[in-house]
């Protein structure tokens, strides 16, 4: 019998060992991708000469492994060692691009659960019939259409025609809580697949919970209907959407691609892009500890909200 | 009497599934601070018309009839109580909500402990002890008949004018039972009516105010039940009456032998240890009934054996070779030889599936049978059980609680297993068809010579079969070899 | 009764139509024009190598089908089993194993991964169906997993184990047909994110051309005239979008309950 | 105040466009640019955004006109010896940011950190045919630079890419870089801005902004809302199709930098099958270029002539033009004993329209019955990667004058050689012009040279794209003729608001 306790802190041991494994694993492919920082560096002037030199002032020509060593027995100390790129400490990239990263994911997880879980109970409420049709086909729609389409109707509709809002936050830099509105549109396009996935795995599961003997009997003995369904049905329909919940949460912290670049938000996401482009191994290895333990930490969090709802598995022979 | 105003009515009621009536003609008047009972076979429509006094029917049944549904709420203490009660949430959760609505005109301060109160009189009225720790649990936590205490603790928190109880003594020992009973009758003392639906004659003739006699879906037959004991009038109520005593004593055949042995044993859930057996032996041919108290064990026991519950130690010897602990380690043969019955047979069946193919599958399984043998089996063994062909082709959904019950022990009896645990098998099911699984399950013990008996009971009649009875308290067997009328009949 | 159908029906018609006979009527490459621009013997104008949009709207409909439903079915066929396994499994240690891995792969940023696979191998169609689908097994299985836990605790299975079921019957006859209503809804929704993952794949390199007539990658690499020329994305993202929307409807309409009872 | 003529047709031109310039306000400007990991040193200036807040920052000793020409700026004047050995370079009076002025040894310490073994600055191979050690410094504004061999084209390397003087003196670039350029920094957050004030005391007229600030969008999309939501005044490289959507449109300006890029495919002359130049040949004849402009480039080009350098100093506008020509291509595939040739061409998203043309070409050669394979690689080692292997590839190069084009490229010890074009008599060609000094002479010398390229070169090149900029209704005196790269692209100080 693993008590919850013992699970936990099975989880978190193997956690650690996760975040190495992802420390590793993106070190290899970082090695392992063509080029380094001396032949990003060296751009469309790939003279072999440069490049011999831009690698020895880099150390790139020592072994991979010793290089490998010396960053971890850094990471012992705390430190994160230095971007190869700039000569600036790695910590300072994380802290700048964590900002606007973590801003954008609450605001947008704020939203996230009360609409996607709103709108997957209400689709299974009404089964079959035009609300659910409806429902179903908005997030649908609005999931196929491609991210970039999306914020092009919104920033040409709210931004270009109506004025309600900037197009992007360019020259913001990372102090986005000044200018809220420059993130309206962004936490929109962030929403608009989420909330899909999410609504329809509620839907799902909200659909047998809503039928099943122990709903039919609490709403038998009054109990009133919001209740009824968030309180008795949601917590059995909950343990696939928190998974989903969860990577999406993942998706968000570690760095939102499309929607940074497109609104010219400085977070993680640009950040490792940026890193990957030069090759910068260390700040891309600074970037897999923390998605690493954010990942980690987000699954065990889904794992125990699947546990606590589905109590039973405890007991199983 | 005729002039008190019926609560709820139903007139000429009928419904019919796949143009078969599985109701059909019911005429019921549910009066205020009067307990009308409902018996009869199982199968004949019961727990159907129950459903209906709350308006609700089999998915697409075609239902005639006047039925006038009681105004209010209506407590409804369903036959399966595992069903509704929601898995994830515990029971003091579950009997809060349900509380709630009686305490809203309360100031607000004022609810929280009102709220707690009015649950904790609940439990004690439904004779449920030790509240504070069902409180905190999850309702797979607790053992059938607690479940069932808990529902109706429900029911009795609802406060409502009219409660419907399917089978609400089922799983519960003598002295728990005895208050239950008086529970409702404290129930109808105070205005309130109450619909019972019950096979256990006892319960019915010490509360009935009015009692239905339905066999096929049709009332045969209503009157008080001193008149009806006194002077039946439908011959198959003459029946049902009395096939009151149990069948025929089994004795072991050779004491020497030992099919089963279990050393010394401890089962745990958690931390807490909830069954210490010094030791148990089972011989070819014998029947041992466990019985107890509700909560006292009898389920972890025969689960323990069965490989359900791995969380003992203590080792279990069948032929003197040491089980595996989980049913997942063990065997073919091991598994065809310890067969389980388990409690809840609604639970225990894939509701997508028909039954007769999941019958079936135990003897493809486990004896290695081809597909039509092992159907044509099923329908021989499910038909000595007094279940019709048409009626096994169906889903689990579609089948009463007694007759699910029936099909589960056909579902474990296609293994020919060696030692077979019958976990409550008859609780759902009326005097005759009770009698009738009874001699069944004496001859194929005589018959095969092999097989060994465990039923886990609270009934008299099923613990007579037994040569010997195990009492288990607290998870500890306070007697062995005593007498079943004695223990079965008071503690 | 069959009208609930309909509107999936109509709905994933049209794409799958196109899909399965565009090929057949689609021209051969015509004389290129200029990029994005509208009318000239094209109704649809032009996309951003100059062709026919139109001719690429027909072609392009079949390999998104494909790969989309490949990629979807590959991922399952994976992460169906590991989850089931892990959820039905009484060893800790198993669920161990089968589960953190994956969650490591979640880990590892997905844009190396691409660019990796990008940079290093040069797989065609079929590979790529199988990198889209690596990219989705963890994600997948996890949500099987959650899902399964129920499931397999319920005294159903112990009952199908007590029979000496074989594991199939109880994982995939009744664990999964329990599942069946949230693993379809999590199947729909990956199968688009699957198509979008091709092309941006496509764009990087892998799998199929940079141009490859596919109504994914023409979303995508149509994105710069979107002002200029806007059929070239809104014909095939449209086609997309109702492929999605009519494929999940007709699931839904599919798992339905009848739970109707007819009182006169 | 010491402009020079390029100063003075600049400012007539802004005041035949729109008015007398104004001073004051604040323009902002985005460009693509380089993360977290941006630095103020101009001599890592690697990307546009790095250039133009280089640009801003400081100065070189000369820059490239329109024509790809060396201008002065900080030199004054330079003077060869006879032998083209030896430059005396005399400075104009500047001052650095500091109030320093602008020395001989400045120049020298410049140029010596841009050489340093140590670093490996992009500048460094530009500068390579000085030698530095016997360079000095004649007075406080005089240098003499010392070359290894004779150089014409001196002027060209005082203009190099990142050659920036900064003062003699160790700095910190990032915190506060000193520079003689025209702005001076306010404050800078790598990856995201640079805020920059007017330097009063520029020494080629103060700039009419009071402030610039440099913004970093790298997608394209976000710099052309940016743009029409009224949040930046310019945006550095659109899209053609982009600038296709608003020219005209009246809510921004738009404008096409032209000759900017060249856009070429380049084969491997030293290996099969291009090492035969009647494929070489049948492969230029295979192009056709109006389509190639107007699929990969939508239109925003000009058709290439398998020459470097359209329009600009020495580029020999005299060849024919040449055409597609499939019968002769298949023709000279068929002498060559290359019927049913089957290549691959390597290619990128590395840049805008890479894929494209590709996809483009592949089709075309098909009709010519060549197989031709695409291969999309990684964008970010691409250069280096085609560079060596392979035989086909997309290729593209800025603006630069024809000689630095050859002298990188296409002599045998060039350093980034991409057709290995390695010919003897091609490399005494290029050594007898730079020791030409009449510049007529000099020119018949690069005409002979681009004869034989034309004819049996590895690069096919089929385009010049514009470079495309889109500035806010109100924002005057952007230079409209100035290719990427050179002197009045992206240049802030002459700009002005209505
Ligand atoms: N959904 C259904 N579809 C078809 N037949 C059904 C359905 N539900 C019940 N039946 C049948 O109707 C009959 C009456 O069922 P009901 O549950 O009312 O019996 P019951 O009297 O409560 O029996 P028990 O004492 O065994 O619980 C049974 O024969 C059963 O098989
Ligand atoms: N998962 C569990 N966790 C903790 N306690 C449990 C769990 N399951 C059962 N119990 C407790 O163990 C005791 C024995 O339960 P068991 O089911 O064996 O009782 P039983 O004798 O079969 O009762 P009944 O006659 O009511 O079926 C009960 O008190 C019950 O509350
Ligand atoms: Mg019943
Ligand atoms: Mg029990």
């Amino acid at each position: 019998m693993t008590g919850p306790r013992s699970w936990i802190a099975r989880r978190l041991l193997l956690g650690a060992a996760q975040t190495a494994a992802v420390v590793l694993l993106v070190f290899a492919l970082t090695e392992a991708l063509p080029g380094d920082a001396a032949v990003a560096l060296a751009g469309d002037q790939p003279d072999p000469e440069r490049i011999a030199a831009i690698r020895e002032a880099m150390d790139l020509d020592r072994p991979a492994l010793e290089r490998l060593a010396d960053w971890t027995a850094g990471l012992a100390r705390g430190d994160l060692g230095t971007s190869l790129a700039s000569g600036r400490p790695v910590g300072t990239y994380i802290a700048d691009g964590f900002g606007p990263t973590l801003l954008l994911a609450a605001l947008t997880v704020a939203l996230l659960v009360p609409t996607g879980v709103g709108l997957g109970v209400l689709a299974a409420r009404h089964e079959g019939r035009f609300t659910d049709r409806l429902v179903s086909s908005l997030t649908l729609g609005v999931y196929a259409v491609p991210e970039f389409a999306f914020g092009v109707l919104l920033v040409t509709v709210l931004a270009l025609r109506l004025g309600w809002v900037p197009p992007t936050a360019v020259g913001y830099g990372t102090d986005l809580l000044a200018h809220p509105a420059a993130l309206v549109i962004p936490v929109l396009v962030l929403l608009s697949r989420p909330v899909c996935s999410l609504a329809r795995l509620v839907r799902a599961g909200m659909i047998d919970a809503l039928d099943s003997p122990y709903a039919a009997h609490a709403r038998r003995y009054g109990v009133p209907g919001v209740r009824v369904r968030y309180g008795h049905a949601l917590p059995n329909a909950l343990a696939p959407a928190t998974q989903q919940l969860a990577r999406t949460v993942d998706w968000l912290l570690c760095g939102v691609i499309v929607v940074e670049a497109l609104y010219v938000i400085p977070g993680l996401g640009t950040v490792l892009m940026n890193a990957v482009a030069e090759r910068d191994v260390p700040v891309v290895q600074g970037l897999a500890v923390v998605f690493g333990v954010t990942t980690v930490v987000l699954n065990l969090g889904a794992d125990l909200v699947a546990r606590r709802f589905a109590p039973r598995t405890e007991a199983a022979a | 009497m005729d002039a008190v105003t019926a609560v709820a009515e139903i007139k000429n009621l009928r419904v019919e599934i796949d143009g078969r009536a599985i109701v059909d003609g019911v005429d019921l008047r549910v009066l205020p601070g009067t307990v009308t009972a409902l018996v009869g076979a199982s199968g004949s429509g019961k727990t159907t018309t129950g459903l209906a006094l709350l308006g609700e029917y089999p998915a697409g049944a075609l239902v005639s009839g006047d039925v006038r549904a009681p105004d209010g709420l209506v407590g409804y203490v369903p036959q399966h109580p595992a069903a509704v009660l929601n898995p994830a949430r515990r029971v003091g959760a579950l009997l809060r909500d349900v509380a709630r609505a009686q305490v809203r005109h309360l100031p607000r301060r004022e609810r929280r402990t009102a709220l707690r109160e009015r649950v904790l009189r609940a439990l004690a009225l439904a004779r449920l002890p030790d509240a504070e720790t069902m409180l905190r649990r999850y309702p797979h936590q607790l053992s059938g008949g607690q479940q069932q205490r808990v529902v109706l603790a429900q029911a009795l928190l609802l406060g409502a004018e009219v409660v419907v109880a399917d089978e609400p003594t089922t799983g519960q020992d003598p002295s728990t039972k005895r208050g239950i009973v008086e529970q409702f009758a404290a129930l109808a003392r105070e205005g309130i009516a109450v619909v019972l639906l019950s096979h256990d004659l006892d319960v019915v003739r010490a509360l009935a105010d009015e009692v239905l006699v339905m066999r096929d879906g049709h009332v045969v037959e209503s009157a008080p039940p001193e008149r009806l004991w006194r002077a039946p009038r439908h011959p198959w109520t003459a029946e049902l009456l009395a096939s009151g005593s149990g069948a025929t004593r089994v004795e072991p055949v050779s004491e020497g032998a030992t099919t089963l042995e279990v050393g010394p044993l401890t089962a745990r859930h958690g931390r807490t240890a909830v069954l210490r057996l010094p030791g148990l032996t089972l011989h070819p041919g014998a029947c041992l009934a466990v019985v107890g108290r509700s909560g006292s064990g009898k389920t972890t026991l025969g689960r323990c054996l069965a490989g359900l519950h791995r969380h003992h130690d203590g080792e279990v010897l069948l032929d003197g070779v040491p089980l595996p602990r989980s049913l997942r380690d063990r065997t073919r043969q091991q598994l065809a030889a310890v067969q389980y019955v388990f409690q809840d047979a609604r639970a225990a069946f894939d509701e997508h599936r028909p039954v007769l193919h999941q019958v079936a599958r135990t003897a493809v399984r486990l004896r290695g049978a081809a597909e039509p043998d092992a159907l044509a089996e099923a329908l021989t063994t499910l038909a000595a059980l007094g279940l019709a062909e048409d009626l096994v082709r169906r889903r689990p959904g579609a089948l009463s609680g007694g007759e699910l019950q029936r099909a589960a022990l056909a579902r474990a009896l296609l293994a020919r297993p060696r030692v077979l645990i019958c976990d409550e098998i008859t609780s759902g099911l009326d005097t005759v068809t009770r009698k009738g699984i009874l001699d069944t399950l004496a001859a194929l013990v005589r018959d095969r010579g092999d097989l060994s008996l465990v039923l886990i009971t609270h009934d008299p009649a099923t613990a007579a079969l037994a040569g010997r009875v195990v009492v288990l308290d607290a998870g500890e067997p306070v007697e062995e070899e005593a007498p079943a009328r004695r223990v079965m009949t008071g503690a | 009764m069959k009208s609930r159908f309909a509107l999936g029906a109509v709905v994933a018609g049209v794409p799958l139509a196109l899909a399965l006979v565009g090929p057949w009527v689609a021209g051969g490459p015509g004389p290129r024009a200029a990029s994005f621009t509208l009318g000239g013997g094209h109704p649809l104008g032009t996309d951003f190598v100059g062709r026919d949009v139109w001719d690429q709207v027909l072609l392009g409909g079949r390999s998104v089908v494909l790969v989309a439903l490949a990629a979807t079915a590959v991922a399952y066929l994976v992460a169906f089993p590991l989850g089931v396994v892990s959820a039905l499994t009484h060893r800790a240690w198993l669920e161990e194993l089968l589960m953190r891995p994956l969650d490591v792969l979640l880990a590892v940023p997905s844009l190396l991964m691409i660019l990796l696979v990008a940079a290093v191998l040069t797989p065609g169609a079929a590979g790529l169906a199988l990198l889209v689908a690596l990219v989705n097994i963890p994600d997948a299985a996890r949500i099987v997993r959650a899902a399964a836990a129920e499931a397999a605790s319920r005294p159903a299975v112990e009952a199908l184990r007590m029979q000496g079921e074989t594991w199939w019957r109880t994982a995939v006859g009744y664990v999964g047909r329990c599942l069946t209503r949230t693993l379809v809804a999590d199947a729909g929704v990956r199968l688009t994110g699957v198509l979008y993952l091709v092309a941006t794949a496509a764009f990087l390199g892998v799998g199929v051309e940079p141009d490859a007539a596919d109504w994914a990658v023409m979303v995508d690499r149509n994105r710069t005239g979107l002002f200029v020329q806007p059929w070239a994305v809104v014909v095939p993202a449209l086609l997309i979008v109702a492929l999605t929307m009519g494929v999940n409807l007709l699931a839904d309409a599919g798992l339905e309950k009848r739970r109707r009872t007819w009182t006169p | 105040d010491a402009s020079g003529p390029a100063g003075d047709a600049k400012a007539g031109d802004s005041a035949a466009a729109g008015g007398r310039p104004r001073r004051g306000g604040r323009l902002r400007a985005a460009f693509a640019g380089g993360g977290a990991s941006e630095t103020l040193d101009p001599h890592l200036a690697n990307l546009f955004g790095d250039v133009a807040r280089a640009k801003a920052l400081f100065d070189k000793l000369a820059d490239y006109g329109p024509d790809l020409s060396a201008r002065p700026r900080l030199a004054a004047r330079w003077e060869p010896n006879a032998g083209l050995d030896r430059w005396k370079v005399t400075l104009r009076e500047a001052a650095f940011h500091d109030g320093k002025p602008v020395t001989a040894t400045d120049v020298l310490y410049s140029y010596r950190r841009i050489t340093d073994p140590e670093k490996a600055f992009r500048a460094k191979a530009s500068l390579e045919p000085i030698d530095l050690k016997a360079s000095r410094a004649l007075d406080e504004r005089t240098v003499e630079f010392v070359l290894k061999r004779p150089t014409a084209e001196f002027p060209n390397v005082l203009a190099a890419f990142g050659a920036y003087i900064v003062p003699g003196r160790e700095q910190d670039f990032d915190r506060n870089p000193v520079g003689s350029g025209p702005f001076r920094l306010v404050s800078f957050a790598p990856g995201k801005s640079a805020v920059l004030r007017r330097n009063d005391g520029y020494w080629d007229g103060a700039p009419y902004l009071d402030e610039l600030e440099l913004l970093v969008a790298n997608e394209e999309s976000a710099r052309i809302n940016a743009l029409l939501g009224g949040q930046i005044e310019y945006a550095h490289e659109l899209d053609p199709t982009t600038a296709r959507a608003h020219e005209g449109g009246g809510r921004v300006e738009i404008i096409r930098l032209r000759n900017s890029t060249m856009q070429a495919f380049a084969m491997k002359t030293d290996r099969p099958p291009f090492d035969d130049k009647r494929v070489r040949e049948a492969f230029f004849l295979i192009a056709d270029r109006a389509e190639l402009v107007a699929g990969a480039l939508s239109g925003a080009g000009e058709i290439g002539n398998d020459l470097f350098g359209k329009g600009y100093e020495y580029y020999d506008a005299s060849l024919p033009q040449r055409e597609q020509d499939l019968d002769r291509a298949k023709a000279l595939l068929k002498e060559a004993g290359a019927e049913g040739l089957e290549v691959t061409l390597d290619t990128s998203p590395v840049a805008a329209g890479f894929t494209e043309a590709a996809t483009i070409f592949r089709d075309q050669a098909a009709k010519a019955g060549v197989t031709v394979t695409v291969r999309t690689g990684s964008k970010d080692s691409y250069w280096k990667d085609v560079l060596d292997s392979g035989t086909f590839c997309s290729y593209r190069s800025g603006a630069m004058p024809v000689e630095a084009h050859i002298s990188q490229r296409l002599l045998t010890e060039s350093t980034t050689n991409a057709t290995k074009w390695h010919h003897k008599d091609f490399d005494a060609l290029y050594r007898q012009a730079q020791s030409t000094k009449d510049k007529a002479s000099r020119a018949a010398v690069y005409a002979r040279m681009q004869r034989r390229l034309h004819a049996e070169g590895g690069f096919l090149v089929w385009g010049f794209a514009d470079w495309i900029l889109g500035t806010a209704r109100h924002v005057r005196g952007v230079e409209t003729k100035a290719p990427a790269n050179s002197l009045d692209w992206a240049r802030f100080d002459k700009v002005w608001l209505a």
